[in-house]
């Protein structure tokens, strides 16, 4: 088991695709995702309209080193802040 | 309006089971039609609608009358979406402003299938390709909302996180305006409808002729109560947008008879295409407005079009403006 | 019971899909049929009885024989929860009796249409109204069953988190009674099929008509999936409990049917009647008692209803039951 | 093959949804199909086409021509999977070779259902039997694909997780043959078809006939946008395999229409068959290979049976198979 | 990154709605819902029955500083002693 | 509040029903399973795909003390190995 960084995210499900493609290019390993997540924060409910698909959010984690992590939260900053949306970093164990 | 018309629009199952979705939502019962069920019924209306167009078009041909209505239709997709900014501005900021006019620029294929069912119950008729006139007044508005905020927003704040300093750059309007998924699906079926004609509309006739109006039902009770939902809501969004989200409708109603009388189109056309410039968009416009005008609050955009606009069009509007026709027309 | 009757019954697509996919669970076959799907046919059936019931109650209009069968029902929907529930005492506390009993007291939707396709096949009809009783025996049972508890229970235990002394706040239990999707829906379209009469029927018959007899098929594959894996794990509720859950419909039975012969109602009214008395219900009365029970076990009060009193009913209970009904009433 | 025979297959509405959903899928619009409902659509094909099958078969009854033609069947079913293999072994390893292999053993049902369709348009009939030829083709090459990877790849690699020597336990692959979802479902509806017969299709049609080409063409929407979300990867399997996902159907269907010739099947039955050897399984097969032989790159299998063979198959190959057959028989 | 807590839980589905309402009465400044979760616990399989809605569990979670955390605890203890479910803590770092 | 691990896998869906067995052989208390994930690792977009079911994933949890949690460890690991898929391990604090 090594050390690793969990890095969680929860965005708009309608930015989805633009996040993975910054989290591709900080280059992490690999990525899991969830959609369909319905949620509430500063910007007010997000439950999961059954017919606009804009108020849903996305659930992203990555394991990376601590390093791709600080990587990762840079290029994300901006995104939250723009957009919305939290993010959070853990330490975990990663099985290999 | 004659009373008549009214209760008669009304009382249609596809009305009564909107109105059943929205006090459900009203009284909070647990009822709900969970995703992708409504993508499913508005697929199937979508690709109803279009193949339907589609072959109805093939029959009248294409012809200066079909193009005269088409051009119409571009222009008021153009000209609504301005001067519904320029009133919103009296209220919201440049961002609110642009999305909510995009929004009512645009159109609501949902209320143009309620207005094709009442004049059906009618027995009026209207042309296939006032499908394609639908078609081609979706997208507009969405690239007039991004123009509008180019001109007036704050150029720093401007700033796409791509590092791009315009928000219009050619690949991502035309992925809005033709990709779109009900332009797309619209478009692509009137154009199938069209060329297999006859043969290929008896083919698929019993799922998407037959069952057209059992669907609309269907999918109304879950726009209800979606709509219902955002109703309990939509005091949030203040009396100045409750107000516009009932009398821009009925202005761009006048304003469309009043194109459709000088340009000579019949009764049955002219209450579609009264409709189509009076609805408001609550799926493609809200979903193009969350990306592409973030600092915009998709509460002010989505409510009123959804909660007040819809409603108030399929149960009040409707046999309004065909009143109003009626009389003018004769 | 005639074995004609009894093939006649099992030999009808809808009986026979069912099977299919008992079997298949039974057999770990992966076919399943994923969440929202089952959702989609259990509300069309609900929509499709509820409006056709309401267009033959208009044309029937509401005459003293149907608020006499629909008191009947109330009765019924009353009665059976409270012996059910002594019954079940012999065996269980409180929680558990009182929450299988309120599945017992209520009603099956799915076996109420199972025994309407019966019947058309025998071209025997009964009463628009038959809908409206099945939509009022479908709440009682639940108040009952919290009554039921609120007598029995230990006070202590009977503590709310809310800080409620008492489970029977009237609020819940208007929200259970009568906003419960399903009593919800039976209830807003029988009206609206009620209201909006022959035209409103023709106009949505192509979906919720015709389209009926494949839907019930469909529905019932699932309907086998979901009671077979339950019936993999029937042992775990008991002999008592397996036992209870075929004499209690069969004993529901008579005295329905002794009722209705009272009464004078015809053949397929009584039928129908017996069939809402003897079936137990599976999905609104369980997600109520999850709710306002949860001391109770809810494989106890699911298991039963859905892996043995349905299939019994759908398989032997109808033809059983009619033959019966078919003698007395000569 | 004349041009006439390949317009009136492509200008069907089925066809063109197909491509229409792939041209979605190249140009990257955002319209998708969610899950469940391509499994719906795939749900109701297989019971539709299954029932009527067991409904033809009962009209028809089971006469020796039909155990020929299911005869047939399994001989192919065994004999492609091998002669794939030892082709594919030229590029690739044994466990992606056989899995591959395994895939164009199979079947594909949709593939089947629109030569149908093309037949139906034509007014050339064939046999309910060929349901039950298409169901006994599905498994048999799975079984295959896992005896040829016992055979071939190296032992110490070929131990299981469960400390299984062997991939080949009995009870693995009966649940592969016969509990899998689509030959289950194929089967029992076919039984059900069979067994309830007239009485039983008349009551099921409006809903599994009489919509069956409707159906086609939107789950043929989704088909395509997934076959063109495949197709923009597809540089990646490889110009051999490009090449074999064209050239082995053309191949089997040429063994194919010589068996039917030499055994005497109609024109319709021959077609049928020809395209039953002539597809690749996308569903079934590659399900059953992820989880058996999980050694192979699941996209080496299912891009070409999905992006390349099924959409050359239903636009082309089947007016193809059509005129040599129409030129032979004459 | 500022340090804060991770409140995770998993209930019936039938509690949510009462579970969100008490998480706001506490004060946290959001949550994110993952609905359709099945699960295995004291209380049997959550196989996520198909029909009747009633073996479904949901999950939950919401960042907070940790006296909020702590409240939210206190809150939610009746709830999984009455209705079953889990609820675990853990720390995080919140990107802002 | 009780000290805790936290097992955390993402795998095929297609190997869940197995890898649920060997959770249980090791004798968890309990799991959690999230159906329906997508993501990106070694092996591949396993991106939904809506029609074969074969490019799905699933995200299972399961609390556990450190004891068992080595043990799932050690029983996941060769499955990991042969069918890909990740596994975390990380400490929380159970409410009990
Ligand atoms: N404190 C929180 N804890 C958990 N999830 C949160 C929290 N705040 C926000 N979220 C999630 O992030 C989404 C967007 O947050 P916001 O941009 O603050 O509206 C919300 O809809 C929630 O799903
Ligand atoms: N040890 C555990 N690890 C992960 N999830 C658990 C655990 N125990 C219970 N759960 C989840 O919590 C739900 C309810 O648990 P219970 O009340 O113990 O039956 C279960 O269905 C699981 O989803
Ligand atoms: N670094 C990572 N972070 C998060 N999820 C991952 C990571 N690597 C792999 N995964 C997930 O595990 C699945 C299988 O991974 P793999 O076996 O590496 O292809 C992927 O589809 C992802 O959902
Ligand atoms: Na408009
Ligand atoms: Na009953
Ligand atoms: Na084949």
């Amino acid at each position: 088991m090594e050390k690793a960084k969990k890095v969680e995210i929860v965005i708009d499900s309608i930015h989805l695709s633009y996040l993975l493609e910054k989290l591709q290019k900080v280059g992490v390993s690999g990525y899991s995702v969830f959609k369909d997540v319905i949620g509430m924060g500063e910007r007010g409910m997000m439950a999961g309209d059954e017919l606009t698909d804009v108020f849903k959010n996305s659930y992203i984690f990555t394991l990376c080193d601590e390093e791709t992590a600080n990587k990762v939260v840079e290029a994300i900053r901006p995104i939250l802040k723009k957009y919305g949306g939290i993010c959070t970093v853990s330490d975990v164990l990663w099985v290999k | 309006m004659s009373l008549d018309l009214l209760m008669q629009n009304i009382l249609n199952p596809a009305i009564m089971m909107f109105f059943l979705g929205l006090f459900a939502a009203i009284l909070k019962s647990p009822l709900d039609i969970p995703q992708p069920l409504p993508k499913l019924f508005s697929l199937y209306l979508l690709i109803a609608i279009g193949f339907h167009g589609g072959y109805e078009l093939a029959k009248s041909g294409i012809t200066g009358d079909v193009l005269k209505v088409l051009l119409l239709a571009i222009l008021m997709a153009i000209l609504v979406p301005i001067y519904a900014f320029f009133i919103l501005r009296i209220k919201f900021d440049v961002y609110n402003a642009a999305a909510i006019a995009a929004t009512y620029g645009s159109i609501s294929a949902v209320t143009f299938i309620t207005a094709g069912n009442f004049l059906n119950t009618l027995g009026v008729n209207y042309g296939g390709y006032m499908v394609a006139a639908m078609t081609l007044m979706e997208s507009p508005a969405i690239v007039i909302g991004l123009i509008l905020v180019s001109f007036f927003a704050v150029k720093s704040l401007n700033d796409d996180l791509n590092g791009n300093t315009s928000r219009l750059n050619l690949k991502e309007v035309l992925n809005e305006s033709l990709l779109n998924p009900s332009v797309y699906i619209l478009l692509g079926t009137l154009i199938i409808g069209f060329v297999t004609g006859e043969k290929g509309w008896k083919a698929v006739e019993p799922l998407f002729g037959n069952l057209f109006k059992g669907m609309l039902a269907f999918f109304l009770l879950d726009m209800g109560i979606v709509a219902g939902k955002r109703l309990v809501e939509v005091k949030k969004v203040g009396t100045f947008l409750i107000g516009f989200a009932v009398l821009l409708p009925v202005f761009n109603a006048f304003v469309a008879i009043g194109l459709a009388k000088i340009f000579g189109l019949s009764k049955g056309d002219a209450l579609m295409f009264t409709v189509l410039c009076a609805s408001a968009s609550y799926i493609a416009v809200p979903a193009a407005m969350r990306m592409s005008i973030p600092e915009a609050n998709p509460s002010l955009y989505v409510t009123p079009a959804l909660a007040i606009t819809f409603p108030f069009n399929i149960s009040f509007g409707i046999p309004l403006y065909y009143t109003i026709i009626n009389n003018i027309w004769g």
